[in-house]
Formats: C-alpha cells, sequence, structure tokens
C-alpha cells in the first residue's frame, strides 16, 4: 500500500485536481455553456496563490483562498460581458480568454516569471486535502440540484425563453454559476500550483480547457460524477498504457475514440438504469425523439 | 510606406492560408453542427500526403496540391464514416462530439508521427516557388502569389457551389433542420458525407500552402492553425462561410500589423483580444446576423 | 546484478519530441554497446524508459514511479526543464543521481541540488564568448534579436544573449518574439529589415532558426547580416529546412558532428548506422549522459544510488563525444565551448580553414 | 375599474417590416381580453415586448400602474405576468410533471409539488406525469404550457394560439378552463384565431391589422364591423 | 379501371409505436388516386404518428403501406423501409404540423429546396404562382423564415410541400394557426391542387370544413379506425358531431 501511494501518489493527486476542473466544467455545462475559460481560470488562481505564498508570510490557507477568489473574480469580470454571448460564441470567447491569459503569463516576466515559471513553491498541497476538497464539492452540487436551485439550473440549461416567460433570469443565474466555477478553477489552480513546486504558463493552455471538457464529457453529462469518472479514467489512462512506450499514444486515443463513439452518453452510462432510478430531475434521460423532428436544446439559431 | 506594404503582402498570404482553412471548417460546423477540432489534425494529414507524393514520388507540386486534398478529403469522410454518424445515430450530445473530434485528431496525430517521425519535413524547392520579385521596394515572393491566388480560387469554387447550386441551398438546409431537409428528399447522409469530403479538401488544400509557404510540415502543424481557424471562424460569424474567409484575411493581417506596429510577443494576445472585443460589440461575429429565434 | 536506469525522454507530444528521440536513441545505443562489451563485468545495465509527453505532470508521476516502483539506480532526463524543475526535486530527495541532457537553464543544478548533474553546457557558459568574438572580429553595432517566448530553452538563451550583447556594447535595434507553432516569420523579420541591423541574433530550436533564417534571406535581408544562433541549431534540419538562408549562421557549442575527436566520430558512425541519419547535438549529450553514468556504475561496481553519485562527483577527463568532460563542482559539464559557423551545409569552426573574413 | 395593463403608442419596426405602429390598448383587471387581427399583424410581437423579449422602439407599456417597457422579460414574469408561446417552448428532455414544477419554481417547494399535482389533473395530463414533455400530442402540449404558466401564479396570464391544435371539444374544455382561470381574478389577454372561442369567452376584443387598431369593443360588435370582415374574418362569422 | 389501379395509398394492419409504447394498432385506410381523404380524431389518437408511418419518419411495427402499388416497408422486415428521401421522391409531400420551416433560410430559399428533386423547368413559374397564392410570402421574400409570424411560416410551409409537385400531398393540420380568412383560402387552395391532379390525405382539427370538403373520411381514436365512410356520412355521425364538429352548439 504504501509502495502503492509512493509510486502512484502524484497520479492520484492530478485525478483529484483534474476532477475538480472537470466540476468547474461540469457546472457550466448544467446552464447549457461551453466554457474553454478553465485554463485561464486555473492559471489566474495558480498564479495568484503561488505568489502569495512566495512573496507573503501568509499561511497556505490563505493562498488557497486568494486563488480561488482570483478566480471567482475573474469569472466576474469575464462573465458580465461573455455571458451575453449565446452557445458556441460563448465557447470561442472564453477560449480568447485563456489564450490571452496564456500570453500575458509569457511576457508578464517580473510577476510571472515568463517562459521560465516559478519554483521553489512550497509543496503544501497533500492527498487529503485534495480529497476532502472533491468529496466537499460533489457533497455541495448534490446537494444544491436536489432541491429549487437543480430545478432553476435545469430550466436554465433547457431552454432560455421559456425559462425567463417564467420569471428565471437566466442571465443572472449562469452568471452565479460561472463566477461558482471560476472559483473552482481557481481553487483547483492554486491546489496544482502547490502540488509540484514548479508552474509555468504552458500548464495552462487552451489544452487545460480542452481537457476539462474532456473529462466532464467524457464520464457522462448531466452529472458530476461524469466529471469525477471523466478525471480518473482520462487522467489513470495514460499511466496503466506506459507498458507500451512508443504506440502509447496510438492506444491512447484509439480507446479514447471508441469510448465516445461506443458509450456516447459517457462511462457513466454503462450503469444507465442505476442512474435513471437515482436522478430523475438531474437526468437527462432524452427519448427518442420521432426522426425529423430536430429537437435542439440550445434555443439559437445560425442564421 | 514601404514597410507598411510588405507587411500587408505578408498579412495576404498568411491571412489566405488561415482562410482557406477556416471557410472549410465553417462549412462543417454549419452542417454537423460541432467544432470538429479534428480538422487541423485532417490538414496535417494533407500535408504529409503532399510532402511524400513530392519528396518520394517526385510528383509536381500542383498534381500534389489536388491529390492532398483528395487525400485530406477521404480522412475527413472515413471520420464522418466510423465517427461522427454513429455517434449522431446513437443520439449523442454535440459536446460529446466535439470530444470525440479531439480524440480523433489525437490519433492522426499519433499515426503520422509513428510512422513518418516527428522531424520537420518540407516541400522540395524549385525555381518557380523560389522566385521573388522587388515591387516598389516590396519583396513579393511567387509562392505568395500562387498561395493567394489558389486560395481564391478554392474559394470562389466553394461560394458558387453554396450559393449558385441546389447542392448549396440543400447543404444549408441540412445545416439548419435535417428534418426538413429529409422530408423534401434531399439525401442527407450522402450529402453529409460530401460536405466532410469538401472540407477534409479544404483543410489539405491549406495545409500544402502551409507547408510550401512555410516549410514547416510536422504532425504537430495542425494544432496551430486550428486555433487560427477558430478564430477566424468567430471573426466572421460562426456557419458564415464568406465570414470565415475575411475573418481568415483579417487574422492574417491582424496578426501581421500587430508584430509590425505593436509588439510581437503580444501577436496572439492582440488577435484574441480584438476577437474577444468583436464579440462583446458584436456577439454574433461580423457577418453573423442574430442568433436568436424569435418568440 | 541487474541495475536499473530510468530514462525520462519525451518522444510524443509536440516539439519537445524532436530532441527527446535523438537523446534516448543515443542513450539505448551507450548502454547497449557497454553491456555487450563486458566492461561492466558482472553487472548489467537496464533501461526503463517513460515518455513524457512533454507534460510535467506526467513527468512527475513518471519520478514517482521510478522511484517508488521501478527502484531505479540513476536516471536520464527529463527533456524539458519546466519537467526537470517539477520532477527533479524527487530524484534529490530520494538521493538518486539524475543526469540531464538537453536542460540549458541557467543555475539548475544549484537550484534542483547535489544530486542532479548535467552534460548540456547552459547557454551563459557557451553564449557571451561567441558573441564577444563575433562583435569584436565583425565590428558589429547594431543587432536585432528574435526569440520563441514560450519556450524554456530558448527564453533563456535569450536572456543571456541579451546580457552578453549588453556587455559588449551592442545596440539592439529590435527585439522580435515568436511561439511554439509558429510558422510565418515575415512580419518580425519584415519590422527588423527595417532597422537594417548588421546581425541578428537567434534564440531558436533548429526547425525554426532554420524557418527565420530562410524567411529573412526571401524578404532580402542582405547576406552581410550575420545570423548568430544557439548551439540547439547543431541539426541536420538545420541545413536541410534552412537551405541556402542557413550559410554563415554562427553558433556557439561543444560539439558538431565534425568534431575533431576520435570518440565522437565513431558516435557518429555507429549512430548513423543504427538510425539511419546522423546525429544531432541533443544525440550527442545523451550519449555523454549515458556514458558517464556507465562509467560512474562501472567504478562503484553497484546499483547504490550513494555511490554511484559519488563516482558520478569524482569523474575528471572522461573521453567523452564532447571532448573530455567532467563535472565541476556545482555539477556542470566541464567542456570547452567552440565557435561554429554554417559553410555549404555543415558547421565547422570559425578559426578553422572555412572561416574568412 | 382599474387598467391592468395599459399600452401607449407603441412600435416596433424590424428592417422593412413595421410590427407594430403607435398601438395603444387597455386590459382590465379580472377580463378576458382577445386581440385578433390577420397572419403578421403584429400580435405576437405586442406580447412579445410585453413580456421583454423585445424591445419596444417608442410608446409605454405599464403594468399594474407601472412601467416595464424594456425590463428584462424574468424580472416582468415576476412582476406577475405570464406566457404561452405560439410556437410550443416546453422544456423538452424534462418530463410533463416537471416542466409544471419549474413553473411552480417560486414557491416553495411543497407547495410546489401539490400545485402542479392539482394543474395536471385541472388540464387532464395527470396520466402523462411522467411522460418526456416532448412524447405529448400536439395538443397536449399546448395545454402543458398553459399549465406551467399558471403554475408561476401570474396576475396576467398571456395565451398566444392556445387553441391550435385543438379540435372542437378540447376547445371546450379551454373555454371551460379560461373562465374558470378568470373566476380565480386572473386577467387573461388571448391571441387567437380561434373565432368559436374568442366570441365565447371575450369580455372585450380588440382588432389590429398591420400594427394599428382597426376596431375594439365587445366580441358582437367587432364581428359586425366592415372594416374586420374585410381585413380579418373573410366572411360574416356566426358562432 | 380496376379497383385497384385506383388506389395510389393503401395502409393496412398498420402499428408503430414510440419505444416501448404502441400508439397506433393496426390501422387500415386507403387513399384513391385524386381523392381528399380526411383524418379526424381527439389529441393523441395518432394522426400525425400515422402521416410519420406513412412518410418513414417513424419505423412500422407492423402492417404494409403499398404506395402505387409498391410496398415501403419492404421484405426483410418492418423497420427495413423506404428511406423517407426516397419516398418522396415517389411523390409523397408532408406538410408536418407546427410550421416546419428552415428558420435560417430566406422564405424564397425555403421555397427552392421544396422542389428540390424536381428537375423541369416549370420551378421558376411554380413560385410565382406561389407568390399569386400567397401574397404575403412574396412580400416577404427575403426575409429569413424564423422571423415571420405564425401564420405565415404556416403558409410557407404548405407552399414548400407543393413546390415537390407531389402526387400524394400529406397535410397535417395545415390550417393551424392561420386567420378565418386564410383558412378559407386555404381550403380553396386545397381543392384546387386537388382539381390540378395531386391526392391528398388531410388531417384537420377543422373537422367542418375538412368533412364537408372530403371524399371520405376515417375517424380515428386511440390508434384505431373507429369510423370510415364518405365525408358527409362521417359528418353527421352523431358520435363524430359531438367531438370534433363542436356539437350541438354549432350544429
Ligand atoms: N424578429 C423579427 N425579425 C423580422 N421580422 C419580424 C420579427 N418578428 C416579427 N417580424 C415581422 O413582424 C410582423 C408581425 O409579426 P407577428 O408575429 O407579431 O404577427 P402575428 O400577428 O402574431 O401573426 P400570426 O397570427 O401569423 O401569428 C410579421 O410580418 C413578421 O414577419
Ligand atoms: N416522441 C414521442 N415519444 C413517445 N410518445 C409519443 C411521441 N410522439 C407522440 N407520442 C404519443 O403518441 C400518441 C399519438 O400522438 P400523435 O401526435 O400521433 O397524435 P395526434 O393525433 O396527431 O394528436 P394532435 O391532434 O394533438 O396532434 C400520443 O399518445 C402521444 O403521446
Ligand atoms: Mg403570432
Ligand atoms: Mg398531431
Amino acid at each position: 500500500m504504501m509502495d502503492f501511494l509512493l509510486a502512484y501518489e502524484n497520479v492520484i493527486a492530478l485525478v483529484c485536481i483534474n476532477a475538480i476542473l472537470g466540476i468547474g466544467v461540469y457546472l457550466m455545462l448544467s446552464v447549457n455553456r461551453f466554457s474553454l475559460a478553465t485554463g485561464g481560470l486555473v492559471a489566474v488562481g495558480a498564479y495568484v496563490s503561488v505568489l502569495v505564498s512566495l512573496h507573503t508570510a501568509l499561511p497556505f490557507p490563505a493562498a488557497l483562498a486568494a486563488g480561488t477568489l482570483a478566480g471567482a473574480l475573474m469569472a466576474l469580470l469575464l462573465g458580465a460581458p461573455v455571458l451575453r454571448l449565446e452557445g458556441d460564441y460563448f465557447a470561442l470567447a472564453t477560449l480568447a480568454f485563456t489564450e490571452v491569459m496564456r500570453v500575458i503569463a509569457f511576457n508578464w516576466d517580473t510577476v510571472t516569471g515568463g517562459a521560465l515559471g516559478l519554483d521553489g513553491i512550497p509543496l503544501a498541497t497533500t492527498l487529503p486535502l485534495l480529497a476532502a476538497t472533491v468529496a466537499a464539492l460533489v457533497a455541495v452540487i448534490v446537494i444544491a440540484r436536489r432541491g429549487r436551485t437543480g430545478r432553476v439550473l435545469e430550466a436554465t440549461r433547457l431552454d432560455d425563453m421559456p425559462a425567463q416567460a417564467l420569471g428565471i433570469d437566466v442571465a443572472r443565474v449562469r452568471l452565479a454559476v460561472f463566477v461558482f466555477s471560476g472559483a473552482v478553477c481557481g481553487l483547483g489552480g492554486a491546489l496544482l500550483g502547490h502540488l509540484n513546486g514548479f508552474i509555468g504558463p504552458n500548464d495552462f493552455g487552451l489544452q487545460r480547457s480542452l481537457d476539462a471538457i474532456a473529462y466532464a464529457v467524457l464520464g457522462g453529462l448531466g452529472h458530476v460524477s461524469g466529471a469525477l469518472a471523466g478525471a480518473t479514467i482520462f487522467t489513470a489512462l495514460p499511466e496503466a498504457l506506459r507498458f507500451s512506450a512508443q504506440a502509447r499514444e496510438i492506444v491512447m486515443a484509439t480507446i479514447l475514440l471508441l469510448a465516445v463513439v461506443f458509450l456516447p452518453r459517457g462511462m457513466l452510462s454503462i450503469g444507465q438504469p442505476l442512474r435513471g432510478a437515482l436522478g430523475r430531475i438531474s437526468g437527462s434521460t432524452r427519448r427518442a425523439a420521432p426522426a425529423g423532428e430536430a429537437a435542439p436544446i440550445n434555443t439559437e439559431v445560425r442564421p | 510606406m514601404e514597410v507598411f506594404l510588405q507587411q500587408t503582402v505578408n498579412g495576404l498570404a498568411l491571412g489566405a492560408t488561415y482562410a482557406v482553412f477556416a471557410v472549410g471548417f465553417t462549412l462543417l460546423f454549419g452542417v454537423l453542427n460541432v467544432l470538429n477540432l479534428a480538422q487541423g489534425a485532417i490538414l496535417m494529414v494533407g500535408a504529409f500526403a503532399g510532402i511524400e507524393l513530392t519528396t518520394e514520388l517526385d510528383w509536381p507540386l500542383p498534381f500534389a496540391f489536388l491529390a492532398a486534398m483528395l487525400v485530406s478529403a477521404l480522412t475527413a469522410m472515413t471520420s464522418e464514416w466510423f465517427v461522427f454518424r454513429p455517434l449522431e445515430a446513437r443520439g449523442a450530445n454535440r459536446w460529446m462530439g466535439l470530444v470525440a473530434s479531439l480524440a480523433l485528431a489525437r490519433l492522426l496525430i499519433a499515426v503520422v508521427q509513428e510512422v513518418f517521425g516527428t522531424q520537420v519535413r518540407r516541400f522540395p524547392q524549385s525555381a518557380w516557388t523560389e522566385h521573388a520579385w522587388d515591387v516598389l521596394g516590396v519583396r513579393v515572393q511567387s509562392l505568395q502569389l500562387i498561395v493567394i491566388a489558389s486560395a481564391v480560387l478554392l474559394m470562389l469554387a466553394l461560394a458558387y457551389t453554396l450559393r449558385r447550386t441546389r447542392i448549396g441551398l440543400a447543404i444549408r438546409t441540412i445545416a439548419f433542420k435535417p428534418g426538413v431537409a429529409q422530408l423534401v428528399g434531399i439525401p442527407v447522409t450522402r450529402l453529409k458525407l460530401l460536405t466532410y469530403g469538401m472540407t477534409g479538401a479544404l483543410a489539405g488544400a491549406a495545409g500544402v500552402q502551409l507547408g510550401v509557404l512555410y516549410n514547416a510540415v510536422s504532425p504537430f502543424m495542425g494544432d496551430n492553425i486550428l486555433l487560427k481557424g477558430l478564430s477566424a471562424l468567430i471573426l466572421g460569424g460562426l456557419g458564415q462561410v464568406a465570414g470565415a474567409a475575411i475573418g481568415g484575411i483579417v487574422l492574417g493581417l491582424t496578426e501581421v500589423y500587430s508584430v509590425a506596429y505593436l509588439q510581437s510577443s503580444l501577436r496572439d494576445a492582440i488577435a484574441f483580444g480584438a476577437i474577444f472585443l468583436v464579440l462583446v460589440v458584436r456577439p454574433t461575429g461580423f457577418f453573423g446576423t442574430s442568433a436568436r429565434q424569435r418568440a | 546484478q541487474v541495475i536499473k536506469v530510468g530514462v525520462v525522454q519525451t518522444t510524443t507530444g509536440g516539439s519537445a519530441a524532436l530532441y527527446g528521440i535523438e537523446q534516448k536513441n543515443a542513450i539505448e545505443q551507450v548502454v547497449e554497446q557497454a553491456n555487450a562489451s563486458g566492461k561492466l563485468g558482472k553487472l548489467k545495465i537496464e533501461l526503463v524508459h517513460y515518455d513524457d509527453g512533454a507534460d510535467r505532470n506526467q513527468t512527475v508521476n513518471i519520478f514517482q514511479r521510478l522511484i517508488g516502483k521501478d527502484k531505479v539506480s540513476a536516471i536520464l532526463g527529463p527533456t524539458l526543464t519546466t519537467s526537470a524543475l517539477a520532477a527533479d526535486p524527487l530524484a534529490q530527495k530520494a538521493g538518486i543521481p539524475i543526469i540531464a541532457s538537453s536542460n540549458t537553464a541557467a543555475g539548475l543544478t544549484q537550484r534542483i541540488g547535489d544530486r542532479l548533474f548535467r552534460v548540456s553546457p547552459p547557454e551563459d557558459i557557451v553564449t557571451p564568448g561567441v558573441i564577444k568574438r563575433v562583435v569584436a572580429q565583425n565590428k558589429i553595432k547594431r543587432v536585432a534579436q528574435i526569440y520563441g517566448i514560450d519556450d524554456q530553452l530558448t527564453k533563456s538563451a535569450y536572456t543571456v544573449q541579451k546580457q552578453a550583447l549588453a556587455d559588449n556594447g551592442v545596440n539592439v535595434v529590435a527585439t522580435e518574439t515568436f511561439q511554439r507553432g509558429d510558422v510565418d516569420f515575415a512580419a518580425q523579420l519584415t519590422k527588423i529589415k527595417a532597422q537594417t541591423p548588421d546581425a541578428i541574433v537567434i534564440g531558436a530550436l533548429a526547425e525554426e532558426a532554420a524557418a527565420i533564417v530562410r524567411q529573412a534571406r526571401q524578404l532580402g535581408i542582405p547576406q552581410q547580416v550575420l545570423f548568430i544562433g544557439t548551439q540547439s541549431a547543431i541539426s541536420t534540419k538545420f541545413f536541410e529546412l534552412g537551405g541556402a538562408g542557413a550559410e554563415g549562421t554562427i553558433v556557439g557549442t561543444a560539439w558538431y558532428p565534425e568534431l575533431d575527436n576520435p570518440v565522437s566520430q565513431s558516435f557518429v558512425r555507429d549512430y548513423e548506422a543504427r538510425y539511419k541519419r546522423r546525429p544531432d547535438i541533443y544525440a550527442a549529450y545523451g550519449h555523454d549522459a549515458a556514458a558517464l553514468l556507465v562509467e560512474a556504475i562501472r567504478r562503484a561496481q553497484s546499483g547504490d544510488s550513494a555511490r554511484i553519485h559519488a563516482e558520478l562527483t569524482a569523474i575528471k577527463g572522461y573521453p567523452g563525444v564532447l571532448g573530455p568532460i567532467g563535472f565541476d563542482a556545482n555539477r556542470e559539464p566541464t567542456v570547452e565551448p567552440k565557435i561554429l559557423v554554417a559553410r555549404g551545409g555543415k558547421f565547422v569552426p570559425l578559426d578553422g580553414k572555412g572561416a574568412d573574413k | 375599474m382599474t387598467h391592468l395593463l395599459e399600452i401607449d403608442a407603441l412600435s416596433k419596426r424590424f428592417d422593412g417590416v413595421q410590427a407594430l405602429d403607435g398601438l395603444s390598448l387597455r386590459v382590465d383587471a379580472g377580463t378576458v381580453t382577445s386581440v385578433i387581427g390577420p397572419n403578421g399583424s403584429g400580435k405576437t410581437s405586442l406580447m412579445n415586448m410585453v413580456t421583454g423579449f423585445y424591445r419596444p422602439d417608442s410608446g409605454a407599456i405599464r403594468f399594474d400602474g407601472r412601467e416595464i417597457g424594456g425590463l428584462a422579460s424574468a424580472r416582468i414574469a415576476r412582476l406577475g405576468i405570464g406566457r404561452t408561446f405560439q410556437q410550443i417552448r416546453l422544456f423538452q428532455g424534462l418530463s410533463v410533471r416537471d416542466n409544471v414544477l419549474l413553473g411552480a419554481e417560486r414557491r416553495g417547494r411543497r407547495g410546489a409539488a401539490q400545485r402542479a399535482g392539482e394543474l395536471l389533473e385541472r388540464l387532464g395530463l395527470s396520466h402523462a406525469g411522467r411522460w418526456p414533455a416532448e412524447a405529448l400530442p400536439y395538443g397536449h402540449q399546448r395545454r402543458l404550457e398553459i399549465a406551467r404558466s399558471l403554475a408561476a401564479e401570474p396576475s396576467l396570464l398571456i395565451l398566444d394560439e392556445p387553441a391550435a391544435g385543438m379540435n372542437p371539444s378540447e376547445k371546450r374544455e379551454l373555454d371551460a378552463l379560461l373562465r374558470d382561470v378568470r373566476g380565480r381574478g386572473v386577467t387573461v389577454l388571448l391571441v387567437e384565431h380561434d373565432m368559436e372561442l374568442i366570441m365565447g369567452i371575450s369580455d372585450r376584443v380588440i382588432v389590429i391589422n398591420a400594427g394599428r387598431e382597426i376596431a375594439a369593443g365587445t366580441p358582437a360588435s367587432v364581428q359586425a364591423d366592415p372594416a374586420v370582415i374585410e381585413a380579418y374574418l373573410g366572411v360574416r362569422h356566426d358562432a | 379501371m380496376t379497383r385497384e389501379r385506383n388506389v395510389l395509398l393503401s395502409v393496412s394492419g398498420l402499428s408503430a409505436a414510440y419505444g416501448k409504447r404502441a400508439v397506433l394498432h393496426g390501422i387500415s385506410l386507403e387513399v384513391r388516386q385524386g381523392e381528399i381523404v380526411a383524418l379526424v380524431g381527439a389529441n393523441g389518437a395518432g394522426k400525425t404518428t400515422t402521416l410519420s408511418a406513412i412518410m418513414g419518419l417513424l419505423p412500422a411495427v407492423s402492417g404494409s403501406i403499398e404506395f402505387d402499388g409498391t410496398s415501403f416497408l419492404g421484405q426483410t422486415g418492418p423497420a427495413a423501409g423506404l428511406a423517407v428521401e426516397r419516398r418522396v421522391a415517389r411523390g409523397i409531400s408532408l406538410v408536418q404540423e407546427g410550421r416546419q420551416t428552415v428558420p435560417q433560410l430566406t422564405v424564397a430559399e425555403n421555397l427552392a429546396i421544396g422542389a428540390y428533386l424536381r428537375r423541369d423547368a416549370d420551378v421558376a413559374a411554380d413560385i410565382a404562382h406561389l407568390y399569386a397564392l400567397f401574397p404575403r410570402l412574396a412580400e416577404r421574400r427575403r426575409q429569413l423564415a424564423g422571423t415571420l409570424s405564425g401564420g405565415e411560416q404556416q403558409m410557407l410551409a404548405i407552399g414548400r410541400a407543393l413546390m415537390a409537385r407531389p402526387r400524394l400531398l400529406l397535410l397535417d393540420e395545415p390550417s393551424m394557426g392561420l386567420a378565418p380568412k386564410i383558412i378559407a383560402r386555404i381550403f380553396r387552395i386545397i381543392e384546387q391542387i386537388r382539381a390540378e391532379g395531386t391526392t391528398v390525405l388531410l388531417v384537420e382539427q377543422n373537422a367542418r370544413e375538412a368533412l364537408a370538403m372530403a371524399d371520405r373520411a376515417y375517424v380515428l381514436e386511440q390508434g384505431r379506425v373507429v369510423l370510415s365512410g364518405d365525408g358527409a356520412t362521417v359528418a353527421a355521425d352523431p358520435a363524430v358531431l359531438d367531438a370534433y364538429l363542436g356539437g350541438r352548439q354549432a350544429a
């Protein structure tokens, strides 16, 4: 057991951190927004918290709080103009944000260290802390989704127009969720920053955003546990495939592709019947609509 | 002034390649309603096809160019057949499609890398590709002209197909409402495949253009252009073919001018910042019309 | 007795794989030859290679696995400096010696600790000499700099170049950057051209440097404008991709394929026979990293990390492909840098026969 | 009598189309007021402006004495205006019951469930509570929309062609339902093309054409109005 | 002429289901060349489902559908039916319930795609003819269909189906959302296209007009045909009178 932990401690830590980022994406998906801001928000959280650790005498919890807050604040600033955008435009605007953040990180040498990054960061992130964070986030979300909040989110996700007609301020709901998601990403960034003692701009690019989306989507949409499953598989698979040095990338990509094609509702759909019983209101149970009836969930059309 | 003109020429050549790629990208986006992130990898496959044909089989560039388009088209169509079509048939969420395209890109890159190695390659040079003229102090290379001209030709051909033929109208109908397309007798499945072919061909063309112009064919060349294509798409308004073409050119010029008159380290920041602003000011891109359905 | 040695080189995932593969190739070649030669006696070295896909998170995973599970005696790698910064401390803590062969950031060994050695001479050992020489020889007053802003290696090269230029009183008239994956440098070069510099100082990997010199000449930057590059340009790719543009480029380095050194020459021969292409500088560094480790293991006659570490510290003047090599007090390589110029498709010593001007 | 809704000189133009052209109208509390008019005369656009989905070019909209023109639709909804959509907009993928629950969203959890049950019962949808909404036949989807908006307990209920796709007996049920709703103090603003329904239930009818009022009054009087016959009915329509 | 030659569409014993829920239970009906046949029934009776099955939008569970003498369902099993677009090519056109247009195409383009399978030269003339039938569409020809009013969209949907010059036109509640004046016009148009040789199967809630115009009619209840006969007979049936014709109130 000790040996296992020694050999795989970082893998487990990464699973947790990736799960946190996956949750950040899941949150946005649950209001029908496809966020590519993860990379940028994680960067903000990571740099802010690491700078707090490196340049102040404040304890680690303060650094974590700073990272979380910074992520939330950034999301607030970003969300105000960007959340007006519909569907894919939102995704692309957040992509632009993430890229701009990366470029800033490369250019702002005095603060971020540029390409050389920042090192000598205290290794404060521990496995128990990570596990507790994930558990807490999942608990908060599951509880929130049970009641009123869950229904409001669901309406916002499904169709803006009737939701508004029922008095749901979808813009406010989305902003709130985005800020929460920003806090989650910021926290994830702060934890990541204190994991390996080093951070650099390349940790936070678009790739990070895309990976986070893969966690949330691949695991199974419509439930937080999907993000956990996705993060676990996505992170652990490359390690499990270590034996095949060269063809590993091919094997990995093939497995991913097959998983998507054969389990198009996500990995969790293996246990579909079970879930059906669990989450009636949260579930995205979709029956086959008659052909010819395009049943778009999102409201926008593209003239 | 000379510098400005020179930079404009640079920007146009770069923008032309972006435009060709973005146009294919946006077409697919329109029909599949998914951002196919494998498009960059498909471009890369085309570039490799072009390079193999010119270096190993000594094909003349124009033939290799067409063959590369074909190879990319086939790659795209195969991916439709084995990945996107089954996904759709299984009622997958469109985000699943996006993840599938990511996995596909990974696979293509890994395979090409395994087969051809990681090394950067280049197209053979010949007298007519290396020629340059000095016009009013501006250096214009024959390659730049070739790239710009082929880009314009490709886009005109596409525009004609989409705007002036019934295929084009049919493709747009499928894009917007497959149910209706079926009901008027449009062979939805076949046309989708065709569309994949068209977008693949455009990606392949862009791949060879980039390859000959900048001499940098590598398994990873798609990653960067993918980002540029996406940006051109935003600028032009999603799903807008003409918009994507103009978006590509505008992006090329923006990048070049921001290097020229601001700072090269901010090239991407400015390009993306501009996109960000465009979106905030015009939430559907330059040429996109209002996306909202009426109540 | 089998001694396990970890090899952490990037073989997939972006441009880092370019030099990761070279190093891995050379390392495998050295170890195979050593095992076959019988010079290790009863010992046998087994390489455990993992690819980190240029992702430093994976590098950390791999280090933990090598240390915790595979129980290696020493580690060669990793490819990227960012990965080294994140992962090397693990080995340092576990007391396992690491030899780096492509990390060139200044001061790295001191930052990580006494277990980290490297054979790749950091830029601050090589570059200042080159700049000083070339500036004096060609009376250079104005230069432009262009470098990759998002890469540790090129960024640190730039920093050192900039310092050296300042030390020599050279006026930097333009500083341009690019990012990994950029293929079009015309905009930067047009801007540089307008400043009419005497030389262009390039901080780029071989492929990018090749594209820069080629595009510069295509844009009509005159032949008398010198290019000064970094040691990463020591690659046949530089000439293949750079074409005529490569001609005249000056670099400072510890090694080049034509180096007049029997060890190097036999290495180049074997490598070409084995991998069907000429080694580049990273292959050479990989070679010496492996060779020094093999030597330390031979001397230690044991897989004990502490003893290997002690022997590594003691090595002086070992005949490597880079010439007589050993480690100084900071575990940096003791090699002699050389100044080369590109002539007719290869690098030749600037002082040697080809060096006119 | 107080005017629950007052609209003054409301105009809205879409490129090339003057959808509303200085329209004014009053809706008295506790009544059923109907708006009829030819296709494309601006009825739905009017409702979209009252509910905040379109922003008026000019003119005023007062609800319960308060100016609401240009407010966000969610705000307006919370002030007590509920609506249905001409093109049915259900939450696809949610069950019928959850659709109604979402309507009752602003009530407490328990209250919502109870109310949803009542409404499904009243609209004859209890059997389908667990079906996905899109599995309902068209006519029932309309009823579900009405149930959903009633669940929010609006004081003004706007119905855009609720009878479309219903057969005569179902329309009679709708008629009864609307009377019941009015009886509970909810004001109804109705857009319809079904003359039988309009004539039977309306306290007042306003006829618009090309964004302007061409007649207003009791059902009988507008029905006899030659301008209305000319523009809308085509022939004298007896019900 | 034999009776067989006269039958254009023949549905017999048709059952259909959405997933596990059976909706049609062995429906049989016939539409003869040149007829207007009405299909009436309460909400949820299965009218739309019947049209969907005929069109191939929904696979039949069992039974047969024959059009112009050839079977649509094939020998290989119920699910292996002819693809929708092939049925369109054979000459069937469906106007779906609820104003199905392509919102992002203009009015003119919507009409043009209606004629997708036609290769004759009369398309332009037909469009002009349609504009004459629906002047409102002519005014709005450059407008995106999605921004049309409900009634305008309905006109457009009908117009698009007509552009295919079908032999059999399936209409699902064509009068829905139309002003009374237009409804009258729609019914005239239906009679007119029948006169021009198109056979019509009509689903209508406006049963009075539909039955008055129909040669024959079928009444559907809970997925079964409960009554059929010529238009007048069905209209006179007391149960129908009550349920679908507004009962005594209107009589
Ligand atoms: N978003 C829009 N963009 C462009 N034109 C619009 C828009 N919304 C409405 N219109 C136009 O405004 C006019 C009025 O439309 P509206 O939907 O209000 O009519 P309506 O009275 O509800 O008709 P119907 O009875 O057919 O539903 C129509 O001609 C329509 O084409
Ligand atoms: N997608 C679906 N999934 C499950 N059941 C469905 C679906 N669509 C329709 N149904 C069911 O099939 C039955 C028949 O529906 P259909 O739409 O054919 O009725 P209809 O006669 O056209 O009604 P209306 O007059 O309201 O249009 C109904 O009970 C309906 O609930
Ligand atoms: Mg309307
Ligand atoms: Mg129906």
